[in-house]
């Protein structure tokens, strides 16, 4: 899942400083998921934002909606209607269905409520933890499952560096090396063999945008991949 | 148990201090409430186990968004007491009141 | 020769090694490089340079090693992964070989978040190993990492890291090999204070043929007081001091302790000439250049061959 | 008038006119006859004409079918003990003084402070077993099972009081934490809070006169002698049986004995000497509560078995009228307001609150009445509801706690649902709390009933579910637990399975002979087995698995595999009594099983059965093997009491041999105190070793040497054992499996646990399961049988009904919004929500649901509601309060 959390709120407030009709637009997935960006977080940002304007003498009004996915054009839809009636949109999606949101509305100043932060896993409720980077380039069948790109703080493919720390990272004591973890499960798994040899340099794919095409499901020639 | 507290609390009721939303707490100082305050049972003799573990949470989330906008956090505040702790409960209220009346009122009613 | 080093002479020679360090100014001062480059000359064979040592900003590392070079003394080119992709490291190798720099340093670096600009993005376009794999693949086939050929091929004399006390230590050694197998010629070891697990390190090093392919240089670094050992004990990630080594500095008594050290320092290499597999000392004498001279006369290493 | 406060020992005054405390029961008004000086002001001010000055006692005559004795208990009294200077030193207090003082309805309302000059202590000494332990001073052999415990707590908390450093110091002769979860307490007290433990009995307490600090006098392990400064001194009393409690039980002709307890067998632990009359709680013997309210249900147990053919007799069934729909209806709301005599009438404007009533929106009637509860208003309510054709009602008056039942069963006369009625508190919100200020308390009143006025216009009708309930246990374990249970159940006239995964019924009993009280455990077992399986309402099935389970409370279904065919057969039961059982711990210790000189006590309790006790000349025995240590942090409770039994099984047999107990603490509760008195005067010897410091056994061809250091001689001595017995703990039997099928929690030793350790400790957190025996914790064979009393009674009451009422205030999920994100089933407390694998989409089971809304307040899409509390109900609330300005 993709998770996010919420801007500070000054900043959020500063963007919007010169609007005064704007729809706050949550998303109903991921990041309604990690709680950043859901109906709740939609409601909550509106009565701040509402109370801090009325504070400044300069009111706002305010419009809420949360659509399924702000990343899906038939849902983003639902908004074609309302966008209009407002000066302005903050979205609250993942970086991603923000743009697209922009994009379907290039008239609309739309801004961003939450910042993206990483994909990830949820933990308990209200704590997330980073497991990919979507390098494009998956090593995970080699390295027991465990992602030295994402979980080592220097991305190394040939680890652990000289900075582990009696199973930690040099960076901090809480944060576990993940080459001391990818040694000790490729060792319990009798694959050691893996490591051993030098993994090569890595051909970067994620330093300019990417799509993808299913196969099968490429619908016209224009769309070849890019 | 007829202890005096100031007239101005009003109390609504909720099933456990645990179905509190931030969304309530914010509404009440939204709509020009001078201080709103959760009262739950003691730590750890939640009837619901840890509802008022998680209000305290929210509390504190509340204040902390109150504070970013400019409006005092401490109009918001959680407190905890066994049902049989009449005194006690008053004087929350008295201490709440005071604190209210120290911050004075609710900014938003100046706007 | 690989690089017609001095080092890689004296190392080839047959001699025991005995190299510097020397950590660049933070300011464009060349005085100040000189004036470290002074206390080292004609006592080691070559000098490291780190290159923004800590994560911490300071004069480049090729830059400084150009100074040394303008005074006589030979420099060892620290490279770190952290600060430059693909493309700056290897024309920094280009730039350094074509300056008379013949050795070079590969190093994963230490996270930016130790330094003094923690939120800078790093790098870690490629890794230590993969560093090594390319300055070897520049040198020995003449092409650079995307395969296509180089006009005159750089010539270095190639350096790795190696920390034998960092959990888990079986792995330790395997992964030297890695590095040599990567085409390290020479490894500066971090420095050594648990002797008891280097020598066991050093001897599976042996045993697996590695010393064969490549030379070890076992890295001191002398304790200037009990603070610092203490420091280095709790605080440095991946360095391994005994409890019996921090009491001895402290038994030395006050003021005492920086005598101790070196005295300590000086028994390992001892040691250390006559260790199996143990080719030479490099001496990280940090921001204590000026004790050099003596830890060399005590140790015994003196004079520096001249091959 | 001014007099004594006895609830608060005296350290405070109270009124004439007192309720006794905020917790009684009823909570009513008394009047102090000492302390009355019949001004007749009460009964003038009295409205309602309660007060009596010429009330009688009454006698009255009931007939019924069994009789409960539980007459309770005193703390003893410790003014005779005047080494201890109570009643002498403002300072020395009993622990139940003690407990008063950290009471916010206590005489200092919570804040701790020494009785001469209110200030806070620094240090505070409590001296265990005053008037327990002790056959010297006060008569009293037994131990009160309790002091260990309730000091400790008050240690706890008046630590956490004290803003500053408290210095607490507890002096004990032995530590008796062996209640379940009790040791990790105690753990966490020594260890983390800093409570000091010190063994020894104090003997002399006196005062520094111009401080009045206490110096604390006494002689350590060692035979030294101390002494220390408190500012304070609790004196931990203990539990005594009440003279009028005596005269009750000789009036009743019901046995009691040498300390006046009730007389009672191990095999019927709540039964008294007479047929028909049972007992529970101190009276039975020391106890704390969870003990106390087990034991509760036992004797109910009992008690309803001989009434069962009664049951359902001589009851009313009231009818209630069809629910008209107002759902397509404009909010019509009644407002009628109390006036309750003067409570709210002679502060409140009730006149004005009404005439501001019907101004607010959607009201359409008002009414004010004197007291709106008493029957007649019903009847005009209900008159109300039909002439003006109200479809909602508010009713302001007092709190929905007391009447909001009975309001609600007004509405459902006259057809209205029950969800659709609102209070408005303004009696002990309002008039009883500003009273001195009725134009502010009238304000308010308005205030009030405006925000209950716009909660009624939001509110919807709810359906309470209805369902039947299976009349039908399943018992799991057919231990002496378990065949208890099932036996009871059928008793009351209930079907009963019991299933029992070995081919023998009998459980771990099996393997034992005596209990410590000399009764014999196979012919009770016998008998047992023969009444359960004789018994027509209870089917056993042996070698049986369970292997699948659903449903909830009043309607579960269980698949068992029975036999080593794996014949397959589903359940259908209403309730479940889990009485999984315990067995012995296998010591991995001291030779055990390498030597075998080396046995655990059930063994030897073998042996001595078998071969008697003629052949041995030297017998150690050590304690807490496999218990309190490491590995297993709990007391196993049983151990202390079994190498006591065995000890003085092999000194009645033999009196020349010698025995040796290396014990930690001697845990011998309650009246197993008097069997430790016993053993000690027949010359067993005790040596206490500390948890660090643990014998050294060394096995050799002259006997097992076992060597441990003497407390008392302050060296290490060596004995040469014949046989060492192993006091080795209890472990929880294997339940992984059956756990993760019925999705049962157990605590990390892995017993089950209880719905509420206190109040409802044979109930599991789901409704509908119960716990008996040692699956809960270690305990003995009579307090697993009064458990397991206790189970059968809990599920008699859900038994009972065919039918069961749910609660309509669940939460709800609107599944076509949800985003099955988990954060409500990674919230509730209950583990209700559930992700439906096959329809895919998020669950929450009516029936499991307890309505306390925090997956509705967490719920990131707002797809939760809980009903009657849904979030338009409560921020109209809101709303209307802030409407009116502030």
């Amino acid at each position: 899942m993709i998770v996010a959390k919420r801007k500070p709120f000054d900043e959020i407030k500063d963007f919007l400083k010169d609007y005064k009709k704007v729809l706050t637009a949550g998303c109903g997935t991921c990041v309604a998921v990690c709680l950043a960006g859901g109906e709740k977080e939609v409601a909550v940002l509106n009565a701040e934002l509402d109370m801090a304007r009325r504070l400044d003498d300069n009111p706002i009004e305010l419009g809420a909606i949360t659509i399924e996915r702000q990343c899906d054009r038939e849902y983003l839809e639902a908004l074609d209607s309302m966008v209009g009636d407002y000066d302005a949109v903050l979205s609250l999606a993942c970086g991603a269905g923000i743009q697209f949101l922009a994009e379907r509305y290039p008239e609309k100043p739309v801004f961003p409520g939450v910042d993206t932060t990483f994909i990830g896993v949820n933990q308990d409720v209200g704590w997330y933890e980073e497991r990919c980077r979507s390098c494009s380039s998956c090593v995970l069948g080699l390295t027991a499952g465990i992602c030295p790109v994402t979980m080592c703080a220097k991305g190394l493919y040939n680890g652990p560096c000289g900075g582990t720390n009696k199973g930690s990272c040099e960076i901090s004591k809480d944060q576990p090396c993940a080459w001391y973890m990818i040694y000790e499960r490729l060792s319990k798994q009798n694959r050691l063999d893996n490591i051993l040899k030098i993994t090569p340099v890595q051909d970067w794919q994620n330093q300019k945008p990417r799509t993808v095409i299913q196969p099968g499901y490429k619908t016209s020639e224009n769309s070849a991949e890019k | 148990m007829r202890l005096d507290y100031p007239s101005n609390i009003k109390i609504i009721r909720v099933p456990c201090t645990g179905k509190v939303d931030v969304m309530h707490l914010l509404r009440a100082i939204q709509k020009g409430a001078d201080g709103v305050y959760a009262v739950g049972c003691l730590e750890g003799a939640c009837h619901y186990n840890e509802g008022n573990l998680r209000a305290r949470e929210r509390v504190n989330h509340v204040r902390r968004l109150l504070e970013e906008i400019g409006i005092e956090g401490d109009r918001v505040r959680m407190y905890n007491l066994s049902s049989g702790e009449g005194p006690t409960f008053a004087a929350y209220a008295r201490e709440m009141a005071e604190n209210i009346k120290a911050l004075g009122p609710n900014p938003l009613k100046q706007h | 020769m690989k690089s017609e080093s001095n080092l890689e002479k004296v190392l080839s020679a047959g001699h025991f090694a005995f190299t510097g360090e020397l950590g660049p100014p933070r300011g464009a001062n060349a005085e100040e490089v000189r004036k470290k480059a002074a206390f080292l000359k004609g006592n080691v064979d070559a000098v490291n340079i780190t290159d923004n040592q800590t994560a911490v900003v300071r004069m480049s590392s090729w830059a400084a090693s150009l100074i040394l070079i303008q005074e006589g003394l030979e420099p060892n080119f620290q490279m770190v992964c952290r600060d430059r992709n693909r493309l700056a490291m290897q024309s920094d190798i280009l730039g350094a070989s074509t300056h008379g720099i013949k050795n070079m340093l590969c190093l994963s670096g230490d996270h930016q978040s130790f330094g003094d600009h923690p939120m800078a993005k790093s790098v870690f376009d490629i890794d230590s190993i993969q560093l090594i794999g390319m300055v070897k693949q520049m040198r020995d086939e003449g092409i650079f990492l995307s395969g296509n050929k180089l006009d005159e091929a750089p010539k270095m004399f190639i350096g790795a890291a190696a920390n034998p006390f960092a959990e888990p230590y079986e792995w330790r050694v395997l992964r030297l090999a890695k590095k040599i197998a990567a085409g390290a010629d020479f490894i500066q070891t971090q420095c050594i204070y648990n002797m008891d697990r280097f020598r066991e390190f050093m001897k599976r090093a042996v045993d697996m043929g590695l010393t064969e392919k490549c030379y070890i240089l076992a890295g001191v670094t002398p304790l200037k007081s009990v603070g610092m050992a203490k420091y280095m004990a709790g605080s440095v990630p991946g360095m391994d001091v005994p409890d019996e080594l921090i009491e001895r500095v402290k038994g030395a008594g006050k003021g005492k302790a920086a005598e101790e050290g070196i005295k300590i320092a000086v028994e390992q290499i001892q040691e250390f000439k006559e260790m199996e597999g143990v080719a030479g000392v490099h001496l990280m004498a940090i921001e204590w250049e000026h004790r050099v001279p003596e830890i060399a006369k005590m140790a015994g290493v003196l004079p520096r061959p001249v091959v | 008038m001014a007099a004594v406060n006895e609830i608060n020992k005296g350290m405070n005054d109270r009124r004439a006119t007192y309720i006794e405390y905020a917790q009684a029961v009823p909570l009513a008004y008394a009047i102090d006859t000492e302390a009355c000086i019949g001004c007749g002001l009460c009964e003038n001010t009295c409205l309602a004409k309660a007060v009596k000055y010429d009330d009688k006692e009454e006698e009255t005559k009931v007939t019924v079918g069994s009789v409960i004795l539980s007459p309770g208990t005193k703390g003893y009294d410790p003014s005779n003990l005047d080494f201890l200077g109570y009643g002498k030193f403002p300072n020395v207090v009993t622990s139940e003084g003690f407990e008063r003082i950290l009471s916010a309805g206590g005489p200092y309302f919570g804040h701790v402070m020494r009785p001469l000059d209110r200030e806070e202590p620094k240090s505070i000494a409590w001296l265990q077993c005053v008037g327990s332990r002790d056959i010297n001073r006060c008569g009293n052999g037994y131990c009160s099972s309790v002091c260990c415990m309730y000091a400790t707590k008050e240690a706890m908390i008046a630590k956490e009081h004290i803003h500053g450093d408290l210095d607490a110091v507890i002096f004990n002769m032995d530590m008796r934490t062996f209640g379940k979860d009790y040791e990790k307490y105690f753990l966490r007290a020594r260890d983390k809070e800093g409570v000091r433990y010190v063994k020894a009995r104090v003997h002399t307490v006196s005062e520094v006169p111009e401080t009045g600090d206490l110096i604390v006098k006494y002689v350590d392990e060692s035979g030294e002698r101390k002494e220390e400064i408190f500012s304070m001194v609790v004196l931990s009393v203990g539990l005594t049986i009440p003279d009028s409690a005596v005269e009750l039980a000789n009036r009743l002709n019901v046995e009691l004995n040498n300390y006046n307890f009730a007389a009672t067998d191990p095999f019927a632990p709540v039964e008294t000497s007479r047929p028909g009359i049972y007992t529970c709680g101190v009276f039975q013997g020391p106890k704390d509560i969870p003990g106390s309210v087990t034991e509760a249900s036992a004797a109910a147990c009992l008690a309803g078995a001989d009434l069962s053919e009664a049951r359902g007799t001589e009851t009313k069934t009231v009818t209630i009228p069809e629910q008209k729909d107002v759902s397509d209806q404009e909010p019509r709301i009644g407002v009628f307001v109390c006036n309750c005599g003067i409570n709210i009438g002679g502060i409140v404007d009730v006149p004005s609150v009404q005439e501001y009533a019907g101004r607010l929106p959607n009201v359409v009637f008002t009414d004010s009445n004197l007291f709106t509860c008493s029957q007649d208003t019903q009847e005009k309510i209900k008159e109300k509801i039909k002439e003006h054709n109200l479809n909602r009602v508010v009713v302001a008056s007092c709190s929905p706690k007391t009447h909001e039942p009975m309001f609600m069963e007004t509405l459902e006369a006259c057809g209205l649902n029950r969800y659709l009625f609102e209070m408005a508190n303004i009696r002990n919100q309002n008039s009883w709390i500003h009273s001195k200020a009725p134009d502010l308390a009238t304000q308010k009143a308005k205030d009030l009933v405006r925000m209950a006025v716009a909660r009624a216009g939001t509110l919807k009708p709810l359906a309470q579910k209805v369902i039947s309930v299976t009349q039908k246990a399943l018992v799991i374990g057919g231990g002496v637990a378990g065949m208890n249970a099932a036996l009871n159940l059928g008793k009351q006239g209930f079907d009963v399975v019991l299933v029992e995964k070995d081919a023998q019924l009998g459980g771990f009993s099996r393997s034992l002979h005596h209990t410590i009280e000399g009764g014999d455990i196979r012919p009770y077992l016998d008998k047992l087995i023969g009444q359960v399986k004789g018994h027509e309402k209870v089917e056993v099935i042996t070698e049986a698995r369970v292997t699948g389970f659903g449903g909830y409370k009043g309607n579960f279904s269980t698949d068992v595999e029975i036999g080593s065919k794996k014949e397959k057969r589903t359940i259908k039961h209403g309730v479940i009594i889990v009485a999984t059982g315990a067995t012995e711990y296998h010591p991995k210790e001291y030779l055990y099983g390498e030597d075998d000189r080396v046995v655990t006590q059930v063994e030897l309790a073998d042996r001595l059965e078998d071969k008697g006790a003629s052949d041995l000349k030297t017998v150690v025995m050590i304690q807490c093997v496999g218990s309190r240590n490491d590995e297993m942090q709990e007391c196993s409770r049983i151990c202390c009491q079994n190498a006591v039994k065995n000890a003085l099984h092999i000194k009645r047999q033999n009196p020349d041999a010698q025995v040796f107990v290396l014990y930690r603490d001697i845990r011998t509760y309650g009246l197993l105190e008097d069997f430790y008195k016993e053993a000690r005067e027949r010359g067993v010897i005790f040596i206490r070793f500390e948890n660090d410091a643990p014998p050294d056994v060394k096995s050799s061809a002259a006997g097992i040497l076992v060597s441990v250091k003497d407390h008392i001689l302050q060296r290490d001595i060596t004995i040469r054992a014949d046989l060492l017995a192993l006091s080795a703990g209890m472990r929880a039997a294997d339940t992984d499996e059956l756990s993760g099928i019925m999705k049962l929690n157990r605590n990390q030793e892995g017993y089950f646990i209880e719905a509420h350790v206190k109040l409802r400790p044979v109930d599991m957190p789901g409704e509908g399961i119960f716990l008996c025996g040692t699956a809960h914790g270690p305990k003995l064979i009579s307090e697993a049988i009064s458990q397991s009393q206790a189970a059968a009674s809990r599920a008699t009451t859900f038994l009972a009904k065919p039918e069961i009422k749910l609660s309509a205030i669940t939460a709800k999920v609107d599944t076509e919004h949800c985003v099955k994100c988990l954060t409500c089933v990674r919230t509730c407390p209950f583990g209700v929500p559930m992700f439906n694998t096959e329809l895919g989409i998020i669950e929450i089971d009516d029936a499991l649901c307890h309505g306390c809304g925090s997956c509705a307040s967490i719920c990131p899409r707002q797809t939760i509601k809980l009903s009657f509390y849904e979030d338009d109900q409560l921020a109209c609330k809101i709303d209307a309060l802030l409407a009116g300005g502030m």
